[in-house]
């Protein structure tokens, strides 16, 4: 098919919420064949573009249109649907009481009559093979079983899935957060045969990696406007992060030679049952790696659950927080203000004669978000009012300010920008060095770079042990399927 | 002879003093006529729940244990119908009381609700020769004891054109949800000289009325043992007058005779009247020394008591 | 801040417009009377909502159906071991609270380490309450000491005595929920188990303490209760099943968890009280009475409602 | 094994497995009711409580609970006794007007964005209201075909199980089966992804309760059939029962995860815990207060069950 018009021009649109503006002027226009890759800070606006693109907000101002079309008032979800547009919401939406195959059939009206499930089956089967090789998710599993990185990929599969119908364009917003290496590579070598084949895709990533070597044109938004639109080759990581509005710092310090196991305190001591001895010591940065899903969770669970007297499996004495990655599920208290959800781990403290103390609820939720630098105008907002990222660094606040000394961290800079994960490397080392201990589940490779050891999982249990210089790669993909050959 | 003969009883509530009194009635007497071998067993089932469909099951239930004779006190007159007409078919004696049953081949013992209603009426036509305004509480809406007395009320003040009822106020045969409907009413009503009522309510209304500091009318009260102690110390401190009416708890005991001596053999006309009990001024005292603390006024009835009522209606 | 925005607002609006039409049909004196009353009954409606409201905030399917069945076991046990003496009127009290406590712990077990859904396991535990009480005093009616009812029906001018005690424990309570970190813990949990969990608070220590904080009040209701009218009696609760419930959500309490208001608790125990008069006032029959005290509910709600 | 007992299929079982036990326990009080009659005898109430379950289950699969459902099939009963037995006509647009109701109440409860715990308590009144004024006092008559149909003889198996089994299955087939059933109980788990999915959500609410309130007219024209006549009052309990009943069989308050089959099932063990009691012949005192402690029972047992599978 053969057709010039843009698949989708966005002019001049803007919609802001109350006195939040979250887009400006903004304008985005997507080639058939094209992959475009939009990066910004948290908060930049990204989503709610996507989410107008989508048919679930409307614009206040601006023009949108489909292949040459522009939409009308009634534009929404199933006129969006139609034009062939498919969107992977930065919050996981499936129904989690329902199979995957049926999950597929929500999306296709289409398949219905007789063995109706078994089309379904087989259509999400199928797809989920041509982007996730190797996945082992059948369609009748119930998607609340499923772990979060495999849900992700059954809704990204999902979007793609087409029965007779066109797909044009798909959205991807923050698609990889919760995969791990081998997913999200697979998914983005899928991305290129989609594009190959005349398909558009938008790829909404702090993943700059990934950015860089899949879309072929990437635009840069910044307080919900568009400051550079340019073709992919003539970006680099320094001018995307500059773009952004931030400055790179330098890479994490090669760590050359080996170092010892630091000689403070042992906080945490975890026998081995199959695996090998977890230990971490006061002011170390540890990290657990592995294929996702392997039960680093569960293990970081456990610990928390051991400093607060429930679990004997696991030694720890001190008090412990915690960092959710699946906010939704495990993090937001969604009724609450920003202010009360930063706070929440600590008011504990702040009881004196029974009350608790507004003025330090006030003060701690202040400093953290200056810290953190959380975007928002007023901290009596509501949680969901904020940006997913921004909802992430509300539960670092949290963690960090509690008065706990050790700080689980499940996979929590899912959806966080660069800039801010860079200000984070930076506090969590210095906590480090003031005595605070963290244990971090991550699935960047990046990440582990900042952990003084790391422990790879395999089965639910720690299979080897790394120290920060021997962390690579291969090394970590090595233990995740042999252990004989690590350690 | 029923000395092989089982009675049950099948009781829809249990909640409340006259139910308990009804059912310690029938331990009392049905027990001892099952330990004097007068018959083989003489069990009482309540159900937990105030239910026709509840009660319909027990009934079924009763059927399949083998009673010979069920006597009923029915959460419906009509709900049950289904249940009683299969128990009938499969050989079942059925006897109902106080909530009797309308289907034809059961037995009714049956209280004259109509004209308990009635008489208090007719009562506060003597006691209030120039009439005046009457406050009405009802019982549980869409129960068929409720509409009956109701029913006669409005008659007697069809009757006696002296009288009108100025409010009427539901409080579901509950003292603390009369207690809570009549102060709620009465601030908008004028002058109530009487109170009529359908067992039960009258120390809730009497408490009401004192709450609100306006003049105590008088009050009909239904032979529960805190509405006749305070009409008893009202009496001695300033000689208020007025009557009490109900039906006697233990009519649960005459039901039971009844069936016995259908099983019996005996000839038992399908319908049969009890008296209600009432208490006047006069036999106020006696009747607080037979009533128990905290229960309800009540007769019990013997073999040949109840063999009297059998004959007289015949 | 808006005020249309607070939950309770409704609540009220809805008791001061029918409190108008009650003033207009029979004046501005017994419109008087007629809020001395509602204070009174209202009274026992918010001392039992206030339990409930708790209990429903902590989420979803959390909602205590025991309470009838509590106040009556409670105020039966009561006033029989009292037996009318002043002598006993604290340990009859002690007795009150202490078998809430048991009621509430007896729940939470039912709930938790049976895993049995809150509603069923306290609709089953009631009957067991209700027989507990039958078997202990067949139902018989006895009087509460005289300083009890004295109390109970007690007035301060047009005020009643408890109304306002109840209201220093209202707002006692109002504390308890916003400013405490028993409070906070109740509205985390309401929101989000598995997140309040992970911050850090006793999930379950929080429900349990909610359980038994109801029941007691449920007790002490059962116990006042008796005073006020003369005595214990089997049904006296039966009402209480549903109006906690109603009071709760019509007081802008979320039946999904996680909010909560007390001011709401008073509005809409005096609607509730102040709707049942004006309609017994208006001497409709019973069947439009009923049709238009849902009517009326409903409409308020849907006043209230945030349009999609 | 734990490839089959997945938590799913163990949703289903636990509900079978306390029925069972509870009728075991039956039949060896009282081995009389294991004939046909005796069967009939125990069961026959449970077609009016099942379709009720139903009823509840359809508004808990879209996260709702239904306070009114108890005073709804009270009004349908006393419609189906009085209007459809004597003009069969106004009858049938009562019953239908009923089923309307319900959808609109669903719309209303869907775009006003209420709770439906309080809408449904305040039209638990309504029902009432309107039920006392089409029947003030018991009575009416149940029409004959009704009659008829409720006391079926059929050979061999008798009618109360075929009708559940019927009812159950329908329902299953329907709800968890079939292409539409899956945006419905998408809906519930949710609300968000099927909306997006270009679904109405409105649709689906004012679909879920218009099944809802047929059914609830379905269980008060089966209750007549049995009773023969009705009150006002007749069916109050059922907005407690049906809600226990969805959630023994395995239903849950919130994510549209529901069980047609267990609910039935749920219900009927309801239904027979109580005969269970009468059986036992307990004193009076404590009857009422076994029916709570068999209900504990019951659900403890399927706790033991769960426990017992996830150790293995
Ligand atoms: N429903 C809402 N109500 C109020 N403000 C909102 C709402 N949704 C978004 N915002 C605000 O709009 C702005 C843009 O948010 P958006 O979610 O589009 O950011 P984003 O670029 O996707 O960020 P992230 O990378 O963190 O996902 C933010 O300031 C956010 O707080
Ligand atoms: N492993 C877990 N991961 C996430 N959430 C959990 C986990 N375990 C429990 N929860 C959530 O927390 C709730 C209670 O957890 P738990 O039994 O650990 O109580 P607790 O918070 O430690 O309270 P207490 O100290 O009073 O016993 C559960 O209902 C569940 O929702
Ligand atoms: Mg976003
Ligand atoms: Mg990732």
């Amino acid at each position: 098919m053969i057709n010039d018009l843009p698949v989708v021009d966005v002019h001049g649109v803007g919609k802001s919420f109350g006195a939040v503006n979250a887009l400006q002027d903004a304008h985005l226009v997507v080639q058939p064949g094209e992959c475009v890759g939009l990066v910004g800070h948290n908060g930049a606006g990204k989503s709610t573009l996507m989410n107008i693109l989508s048919g679930v907000l409307s614009p206040d101002t601006g023009t949108i249109s489909f292949a040459g079309e522009a939409i009308t008032a009634r534009y929404g979800v199933s006129e969006a649907k139609q034009f062939g547009l498919r969107c992977v919401f930065q919050e996981l939406s499936l129904c989690p009481n329902l199979t995957v195959a049926e999950n597929a059939r929500i999306t296709h009206p289409q398949i219905r009559g007789f063995g109706w499930r078994n089309d379904a089956s087989e259509l999400i089967k199928n797809w989920l093979d041509e982007v996730f090789p190797d996945n082992g998710i059948k369609g009748d599993d119930v998607v609340g079983d499923l772990t979060i990185a495999r849900r992700q990929m059954v809704e990204i599969s999902r979007a793609f899935s087409s029965l007779d119908e066109q797909v044009r364009l798909v959205i991807l917003d923050e698609p990889t957060s919760s995969l791990d290496k081998i997913s999200a590579d697979q998914l983005l070598t899928f991305v290129k045969k989609f594009t190959a084949q005349g398909g558009s895709v938008i790829l909404i990533s702090h993943m700059l990696r990934e950015v860089l070597s899949t879309s072929d044109r990437i635009v840069v938004m910044r307080d919900g406007t568009m400051v550079a639109d340019d073709a992919t080759e003539n970006f680099d990581r320094d001018r995307l992060v500059r773009e952004m509005g931030s400055v790179l710092a330098e890479d994490a310090e090669e760590a050359s030679a080996e170092t010892a196991r630091a000689n403070t305190a042992r906080v945490i001591q975890i026998p081995a049952k199959d695996g090998i001895d977890l230990n971490v010591f006061q002011g170390e940065i540890v990290g657990f790696a592995g294929i996702a899903g392997q039960g680093q969770t569960e293990k970081l669970i456990q610990i928390f659950d051991a400093s607060n007297g429930k679990v004997n499996a696991v030694n720890i004495d001190n008090a412990a927080a915690f960092v959710a990655g699946d906010r939704q599920a495990a993090g937001v208290f969604p009724g609450w203000s920003i202010e009360k959800n930063i706070s929440i781990a600590s008011v504990r403290m702040m009881v004196q004669r029974y009350l608790i103390d507004p003025l330090q609820e006030i003060n701690i939720s202040n400093e953290w978000k200056e810290r953190l630098g959380i975007r928002t105008d007023d901290l009596s907002n509501n949680i969901l009012s904020l940006s997913g990222g921004n909802q992430q660094k509300v539960l670092f606040a949290r963690a960090l300010g509690s008065p706990a000394q050790i700080v689980l961290m499940d996979d929590p800079m899912r959806g966080v920008d660069i800039g801010t994960k860079q200000d984070v490397y930076a506090i969590l080392k210095q906590e480090a060095e003031n005595g605070r201990t963290f244990v971090w589940y991550t699935t960047e490779m990046d990440e582990l770079k900042h952990c003084d050891y790391v422990y790879v999982f395999r089965d639910g249990e720690a299979v080897a042990e790394l120290p920060s210089h021997k962390v690579t790669e291969a090394s970590i993909l090595n233990a995740s399927f042999d252990p004989a050959t690590a350690a | 002879d029923t000395a092989d003969k089982k009675i049950a009883l099948s009781n829809n509530y249990a909640g409340n003093s006259w139910r308990q009194a009804m059912l310690t009635s029938w331990e009392t007497v049905a027990g001892k006529a099952s330990a004097d071998g007068v018959v083989a067993a003489a069990d009482a089932f309540t159900t937990a729940e105030n239910q026709v469909t509840e009660q319909a099951a027990q009934i079924q239930n009763l059927i399949l244990q083998g009673y010979d004779a069920i006597v009923i006190n029915a959460a419906s007159p009509e709900g049950l119908n289904g249940a009683v007409k299969e128990a009938c078919d499969a050989g079942l004696v059925v006897v109902s009381f106080d909530g009797i049953v309308t289907e034809p081949c059961a037995w009714r013992i049956a209280v004259d609700f109509h004209q308990m209603g009635k008489i208090q009426v007719e009562y506060l036509a003597e006691r209030l020769p120039d009439g005046g305004n009457l406050l009405e509480i009802r019982g549980l809406a869409g129960v068929f004891v409720d509409d009956e007395i109701s029913g006669g009320i409005h008659e007697g003040v069809a009757e006696n054109a002296k009288f009108s009822i100025e409010g009427s106020v539901h409080g579901d045969w509950a003292q603390d949800v009369a207690q809570k409907a009549v102060a709620g009413i009465l601030p908008s009503l004028s002058d109530i000289k009487g109170v009529v009522t359908q067992g039960g309510d009258g120390y809730g209304a009497s408490q009401a009325f004192k709450a609100a500091g306006r003049d105590m009318p008088i009050i009909v009260m239904g032979n529960r043992h805190d509405e006749l102690s305070w009409w008893k110390e009202q009496k001695d401190a300033n000689g208020y007058e007025t009557m009490s009416v109900s039906i006697a708890p233990g009519v649960s005991t005459l039901a039971f005779w009844v069936a016995q001596q259908i099983l019996d053999g005996k000839d038992v006309p399908k319908d049969l009247t009890v008296p209600f009990l009432s208490i006047t001024q006069d036999t106020l005292e006696a009747s607080l020394e037979t009533t128990q603390a905290g229960g309800v006024a009540n007769v019990e009835y013997s073999q040949e008591e109840a063999q009297g009522v059998i004959a007289g209606a015949m | 801040m808006n005020l249309t925005e607070k939950p309770w607002i409704w609540a009220w609006l809805g008791t001061v417009s029918i409190w108008l039409v009650i003033a207009s049909i029979s004046g501005l004196s017994a419109g008087t009377e007629v809020l001395t009353a509602a204070a009174s009954f209202g009274t026992f409606f918010v001392l039992v909502a206030i339990g409930q409201m708790f209990v429903v905030t902590l989420g979803p399917g959390n909602v205590d159906l025991s309470i009838p069945a509590c106040m009556t076991l409670a105020s039966t046990v009561a006033m029989k071991v009292m037996n009318g003496s002043e002598a006993m009127l604290i340990p009859g009290f002690l007795i009150v609270v202490a078998i809430g406590l048991t009621i509430g712990a007896f729940n939470f077990a039912l709930i938790i380490l049976l895993r049995i859904p809150p509603i069923i396991a306290t609709l089953s535990s009631s009957f067991l309450y209700l027989s507990t009480a039958i078997w202990y005093n067949r139902g018989l009616r006895v009087k509460p000491p005289e300083a009890l009812a004295e109390f109970a029906t007690g007035k301060i001018g047009v005020v009643p005595l408890l109304a306002i005690a109840v209201l220093i424990l209202t707002v006692l309570m109002h504390f308890v929920l916003h400013r405490t970190y028993f409070g906070r813990s109740i509205l985390a949990v309401g929101q989000n188990a598995k997140a309040a969990h992970l911050a850090g608070i006793p999930v379950e220590r929080t429900r349990f303490l909610t359980y038994v904080m109801c029941a007691v009040l449920a007790a002490i209701c059962g116990y006042f209760l008796a005073g006020f009218s003369g005595g214990a009696a089997l049904n006296m609760g039966e009402e209480y099943l549903l109006m906690s419930i109603a009071v709760v959500v019509i007081g802008g309490t979320s039946v999904a968890g996680g909010f909560a208001n007390l001011p709401g608790l008073w509005g809409a125990a005096l609607f509730m009280f102040l709707l049942v008069t004006m309609l017994n006032t208006l001497g409709l029959s019973a069947g439009y009475r009923l049709i238009l005290t849902g009517a009326i509910i409903v409409a308020v709600i849907a006043i209230s409602g945030k349009k999609r | 094994m734990s490839r089959y007992l997945t938590a799913n299929t163990m949703r289903t079982l636990l509900p079978a497995l306390s029925l069972a036990a509870i009728l075991a326990a039956i039949f060896y009080l009282q081995p009389r009711t294991m004939s046909y009659f005796g069967l009939n005898l125990l069961l026959n109430l449970a077609v009016p409580i099942a379709l009720a379950t139903i009823a509840q289950m359809f508004i808990l699969c879209v996260n709702d609970l239904d306070l009114s459902l108890g005073a709804f099939v009270s009004l349908t009963a006393c419609i189906t006794a009085t209007w459809l037995y004597d003009t069969p006509v106004l009858g049938v647009l009562a019953l239908a007007g009923c089923v309307l109701a319900y959808a609109a109440l669903g719309a209303l409860i869907h775009l006003r964005n209420l709770p439906s715990i309080v809408v449904t308590l305040g039209m638990s009144f309504v029902w009432v209201g309107i039920a006392v004024l089409i029947l003030p006092t018991p009575g009416g008559k149940a029409p004959e075909w009704i009659r008829a149909l409720m006391t079926l003889k059929p050979a061999l198996i008798p009618f109360p199980i075929i009708a559940v089994v019927v009812i159950a299955i329908v329902v299953h087939f329907g709800l968890m089966k079939s292409a539409a059933g899956v945006v419905l109980r998408g809906a519930g788990g949710n609300p968000l992804s099927v909306e997006r999915a270009g679904w109405s959500l409105l649709k689906v609410k004012v679909t879920m309760y218009a099944i809802s309130g047929f059914f609830g007219v379905l269980s008060g024209m089966a209750l007549v059939g049995l009773t023969t006549s009705a009150d006002a009052n007749i069916a109050e309990r059922y907005t407690l029962l049906s809600i226990a009943g969805a959630i023994l069989g395995g239903s849950e308050f919130v994510g549209g995860r529901v069980s047609p089959i267990g609910a039935v099932i749920g219900a009927v063990t309801l239904l027979l815990t109580g005969s269970f009691l009468s059986f036992l012949r307990l004193n009076p005192d404590w009857q009422i207060g076994a029916q709570g402690a068999i209900l504990i029972l019951v659900l403890a047992m399927r706790m033991l069950i769960n426990r017992s599978d996830k150790r293995s």
